[in-house]
């Protein structure tokens, strides 16, 4: 359990910040300069607050009113920097294991080979940074914090300059750090996907505020004006429990209370799981569906429909049978010409194509952890 | 070559030089490296004086800075007395003191260089190896200093052959008596103080100039096998 | 037996004499001497500081009288030994001046616009006999502005060696020893203070042969060695 | 007209590609380590291939066998780095208006206002680089290049650390570069959505070797095999005629052989578009589809389907009535359901909400270049 | 401050060094930044023989040098005499030739100071510049030359400092003319010389070490004001 409380004034920026955050990933998220690696390098003890409290779990790691504070290096909180920062003069072998040194022999519970294969640099740890291009430096800089072995993790946009394929391998990796070794991570990301798939708490800040915190669908189904009038941003959350495994064609059925939901991948049976969905991924159907290739068809009620005055698109909230709430973003024709308002009985149509299988639990990850 | 015979007087200043130039610089290596850190990262009160005092040898005439060591380190002087009481360490009129007097004149010009390699590293890179569990002491040995190398090699190269020209300093001190304080450059005065010793003082120059051509080569080869750490693509 | 070479701290100017002179007494004895040749400010301090020499050989009077005040000889040993004279020194590649030393020689006229290189007058030996000898001629006035001050003789002399100054003013021993340079004349004995090169046994010498070796430097092998560099040896 | 034909060896590494890009936005693609920045850095004449021709319309810039080149600062070609390089002694307005010095005064064609509005970095101008956070440092590195007029711009993932809303405001000014001025754009990034909107040609590099150039539908609706296994980097554009606007719902109709296309924005009576569609935006119907909010639904029969043996997920290849193709990536088990075959008619439906409007030319931008 | 109480001619020695000191970094900065330049980036045959040149001055007793520089710019030395006739500038007997003396005693100092700064500079801010338009020469100008700012000012803070306290080549080259030649360390040494002269000696180190002082003080405000390029958060 993380309390973040603290309070930072620079020349032409204002950082008055708070929240809590659980285990697990906690997502921060806001636009550029809203104060983001700010908390990040607090949370690290690299900068000092004005005014301000930080704990994580039981330890006062800063407390201004009471002239405490932790200094970084007995914190043993990892840091992905955003620009790598690896260090020049050693090799990435050297770079990867340094924070070993410092890591007590008992605590070190991250393995080096897997962390290695993972992050796909096992050709390059004999060479300098600066001959690396930028991806393999981020990744290098990603696999040095891990194998630390930290107390918390914390990300600042650590796979912005990774491709998609490389991203989809790290991505469970951090899923499995955070499950299978309970390491809490604070993660940086300009990419509302990232963050659905692994956050289970999002901290939204504006201009060094924060505006909204909350599970990834609260904060991201809030509604078009709430998600900054970016419509790619809103996601809902839906919660099922893992009914049947398809391994022959590689999906799973989950159970809705609202219907039959399809993922891909094999998950473990009996699973609660949580399963991010894009509002634009989200068509919906009055009557019947017809025969589509979308399998998951979910029933519930129109509850809220929100018009974005100037723009062609309407969020439309559906409460679900069972009470979970999907949000699909649909245009105000399609709005107008399917009479939605609130009290409609309307089906929620999701394609499983657009569910990413790494946001869930129980994907299988190409390497663990040691 | 005929015109380089050196007679058994002058191989001995020049062993002697070199054991000099080599003890005073890597004896003032740890103060140097100290008081560089201390100017480049430090903040207390009276760093300028701190500041003035490191280049004093530098702005005192090398005679005034040997006579300020005379007192203070000869056996009669506070500190050269109490070193020889307490340690049986004795300065005065020895080679060890020669190496005293060329350490303190290289001092400035070492602190300058390894100040300036230890100001332009990145603070930040220290602070990821703080996140990563080293402490200050920590970072400084696996990332100050080694990022900090070319301006301690420099330093050293620098210290190193002011060590081999040094004369005002270490005649005033420790005079020049031959096979224990008669260095290189005092052999050389002493050859310009004699009629005719124009070539023995430019024989023995040309053997301080190949020594000191020898620690040149040494110290860039150094600094390009510690890694360029810039100007890489990427 | 004592084994330890005798240490012998000189002004630098008496290098070639001593050293030869040690050799001699080596060849006699067999028995060595160490010297330290530097400025004899430098080795009077020294002296001060507790200098492991057993003698001392000054270039002037006044750093003598200063370890004698302190203490620093031991009384009844020192002796003037040498003297020395002081010349007017030119270029050779300058066309001979026609100039005789006398009271207001015109001097400062023969230098013009160049030089006159001598010792430091306020500092170094050669350049107080010298201001002190043009005084006593009276045409120090006029030539004070010409004055190029080195830091010691063979600076001196090494100006006017290359030109650089058109006249000089040395001491007989060091005028002989430079080929490039020619005597114009030599100022008379009375225009300035005996030139005088003092020797004295060290208060904390505790070596045997100090006195021998003091003895043996007005012996005449010694006595030959320093005039054949030229300087007159006082007795 | 750029022609690129280089060799280059590197321990480890070895590029050897050569393509042609024509004018507007030509995309580099490819794995972190793929030789993306070594070929944006031969653009930019700071790194000599061994061996090599590069050619920008009628210049030649490099050519080994005559032993030319045309040093970088005579190229007048822009390029923003990975990581911005800033000048750290000058205030950022001083690194804005640097290349300015140098660039010929009647080719100053971009005007300082409208870049420093567009890229929201106004409150900036008099601080000092290491004082900016890694989005706003990125945003000053592309107002510098774009102040020098280049003739050529080279971005190298310019937008990995911003923010959606910003990339949203960032990408149409690219794009009116790439109209307005004519200026040719070789653009790397990761991000398969802005490549598709932004580029007429990508170029896919894997281990220094081009292995695919082409349109982005050539390259993106390749097929799972040849896309590197990413479903999500599939694509297809459609080609569509501008028909009707409805201000009232700030939507387009397109006109399309196979049917009516709904886009969001308000485009240009009588254009012709290239409309993007990600292959998992695209729902597939065998009979009338049901009374959905999905309005554009298209003709076609069933051409092509490949499934992903080991995946969940087949790419099933739809040609419309006229002839353009269509993607959609639905599970292998929809696929068996729905009876997928060559041969089969099929409609393909396709969310307004799924389409980036940001990838349409005549959407709106915030601000005009001057 | 009655001690410090000084004659004019102390006062002219003062305000020469102050000249000559001023003079001697000023005009060797130039050189002293190609050099540098050369030496950290360039690559070309022989470099370690510049390199070598460039210490020669530290390596050599001072006295030597001062020998060589008459040798060399005296008014019958090949340089000395073509300077006179092409451009009337005399260097022998004049401050000119002390400025000289102190600026090639310096001048290793400063070089190896701005060559540190420009070697630590990342390569690829200057292919920054050069993809903006900047031509080799501009880089330097706009890029190179503001980044090594540090290093610049501490190579002339070295230069002027060890100007301050130059001596032995200053006076074997251009003697010891009051008012035009002896400058503050030559006032210093003589003072050494005669019995008694400590007081006086000690007082003009004071003054050494103020003026040292100063200027130090003077750099770090320098160095400060042209902005902390580093260590900032982000
Ligand atoms: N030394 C400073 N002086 C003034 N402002 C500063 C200073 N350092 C940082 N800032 C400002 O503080 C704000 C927050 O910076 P921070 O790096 O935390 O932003 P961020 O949310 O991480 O942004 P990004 O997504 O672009 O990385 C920025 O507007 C930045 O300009
Ligand atoms: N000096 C070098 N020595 C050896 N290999 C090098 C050197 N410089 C670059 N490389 C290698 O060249 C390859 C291509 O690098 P480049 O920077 O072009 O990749 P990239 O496609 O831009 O990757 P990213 O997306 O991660 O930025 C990388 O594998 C890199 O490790
Ligand atoms: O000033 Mo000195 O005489 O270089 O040591
Ligand atoms: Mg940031
Ligand atoms: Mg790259």
């Amino acid at each position: 359990m993380i309390r973040f409380a603290c309070r930072l004034t620079r020349p032409g920026f204002a950082l008055d910040a708070a929240f809590t955050a659980g285990p697990g990933v906690t997502a921060l998220f806001g636009p550029s300069g809203s104060g983001k690696s700010t908390v990040i390098r607090l949370l690290a003890g690299l900068e000092r607050p004005e005014e301000g409290r930080i704990t994580l779990g039981d330890t006062v790691l800063l407390d201004t009113a009471r002239r405490r504070t932790v200094p970084p290096h007995r914190r043993r909180i990892g840091l992905v920097f955003q620009d790598a920062l690896l260090l020049p003069h050693l090799s990435v072998k050297a770079n990867l294991t340094y924070g070993r040194w410092f890591t007590p022999r008992g605590e070190r519970r991250i393995a080096f080979d897997p962390v290695v294969e993972v992050l796909g640099i096992g050709h390059l740890l004999d060479r300098r940074p600066a001959t690396l291009s930028g991806g393999e430096r981020q990744r290098v800089a990603i696999g040095r914090a891990l194998l630390a072995s930290p107390r918390l993790l914390l990300m600042d946009e650590p796979l912005a300059s990774l491709d998609q394929a490389r991203r989809q391998e790290i991505l469970p990796f951090i899923e499995r750090l955070r499950d299978a070794f309970a390491i809490p991570v604070v993660y940086v990301s300009h990419a509302v996907e990232e963050v659905t798939r692994l956050a289970s708490h999002v901290v939204r800040l504006e201009a060094g505020r924060v505006v909204a915190t909350g599970t990834p669908s609260e904060v991201f189904a809030a509604g078009l004006d709430r998600s900054g009038g970016d419509r790619f941003a809103l996601r809902s959350v839906l919660t099922a429990r893992v009914k049947q495994r398809l391994p022959d064609y590689g999906i799973t059925l989950l159970d809705h209370p609202a219907g039959e939901i399809v993922v891909p991948g094999l998950l473990p049976l009996g699973d609660e799981v949580g399963v991010a969905i894009r509002a634009t991924d989200v068509a919906l159907a009055r009557g019947p569906a017809g025969d589509l290739s979308t399998r998951t068809v979910l029933d519930g009620t129109v509850t809220r429909v929100e018009a974005d005055a100037s723009g062609p698109f309407a969020t439309v909230t559906v409460t679900l049978t069972g009470g979970d709430v999907i949000v699909a973003a649909v245009t105000r024709l399609a709005a107008a010409a399917l009479d939605l308002a609130p009290g409609v009985p309307m089906k929620a149509l999701v394609k499983a194509g657009a569910i990413d299988e790494s946001g869930l639990p129980g994907a299988v990850p190409k390497a663990q952890p040691g | 070559m005929y015109a380089l015979s050196l007679t058994p007087e002058e191989w001995t200043a020049i062993g002697l030089s070199l054991r000099v130039a080599t003890v005073a610089t890597l004896a003032s290596l740890p103060l140097g490296i100290l008081a560089a850190l201390l100017l480049a990262r430090g903040r207390f009160p009276g760093k300028s004086l701190v500041d003035a005092l490191v280049h004093l040898p530098l702005v005192l005439p090398p005679v005034v800075t040997g006579y300020v060591l005379l007192v203070l380190f000869g056996r009669r002087g506070p500190i050269g007395a109490w070193l020889e009481s307490t340690f049986g360490i004795v300065l005065a009129f020895r080679w060890t003191g020669a190496a005293l007097a060329c350490a303190v004149m290289g001092f400035p010009l070492m602190v300058r260089a390894v100040r300036l390699s230890i100001e332009a590293i990145d603070t930040r890179l220290g602070e990821a190896a703080g996140t990563l569990g080293a402490s200050p002491a920590w970072v400084f040995l696996t990332v100050t200093l080694p990022l900090a190398l070319p301006g301690i090699i420099a330093g050293a190269v620098l210290c190193f052959a002011k060590a081999l020209g040094e004369f005002g300093a270490t005649i005033t001190f420790v005079s020049n008596i031959p096979g224990e304080t008669q260095t290189l450059p005092s052999a050389i005065y002493n050859a310009t103080q004699v009629p005719g010793g124009d070539a023995i003082a430019f024989r023995l120059s040309i053997v301080a100039v190949i020594i000191a051509l020898a620690a040149l080569v040494a110290s860039e080869w150094l600094a390009r096998r510690s890694g360029n750490r810039h100007g890489a693509p990427a | 037996q004592e084994t330890r070479p005798l240490v012998v701290f000189a002004a630098a100017s008496l290098q070639t004499a001593l050293t030869a002179i040690a050799a001699d007494w080596q060849r006699e004895t067999g028995k060595r001497v160490t010297f330290s040749f530097a400025a004899s400010s430098a080795l009077a301090r020294q002296l001060d500081q507790g200098a492991p020499a057993d003698l001392f050989a000054s270039a002037d009077l006044d750093w003598m009288d200063f370890a004698e005040q302190r203490r620093l000889i031991r009384a009844g040993t020192r002796r003037t030994l040498l003297g020395n004279s002081l010349v007017l020194v030119e270029p050779v590649s300058e066309t001979p001046v026609a100039l005789a030393i006398a009271p207001g020689f015109p001097l400062a006229a023969a230098i013009g616009a160049s030089r006159l290189a001598t010792g430091n007058v306020q500092s170094v030996p050669v350049g107080r006999y010298a201001q002190a000898a043009l005084t006593a001629l009276g045409v120090w006035t006029e030539v004070a502005p010409r004055i190029a001050g080195a830091d010691n003789v063979r600076a001196a002399l090494a100006l006017v060696a290359r030109g650089e100054a058109r006249f000089g003013i040395v001491y007989a021993t060091d005028a002989r020893t430079e080929p490039r340079v020619r005597v114009v004349g030599t100022f008379p004995a009375g225009s300035h203070p005996p030139i005088a090169y003092p020797v004295a046994v060290t208060a904390g010498s505790t070596h045997p042969d100090a006195v021998a070796f003091l003895a043996y430097l007005a012996s005449p092998a010694a006595v030959r060695i320093f005039e054949a560099e030229g300087f007159t040896v006082l007795r």
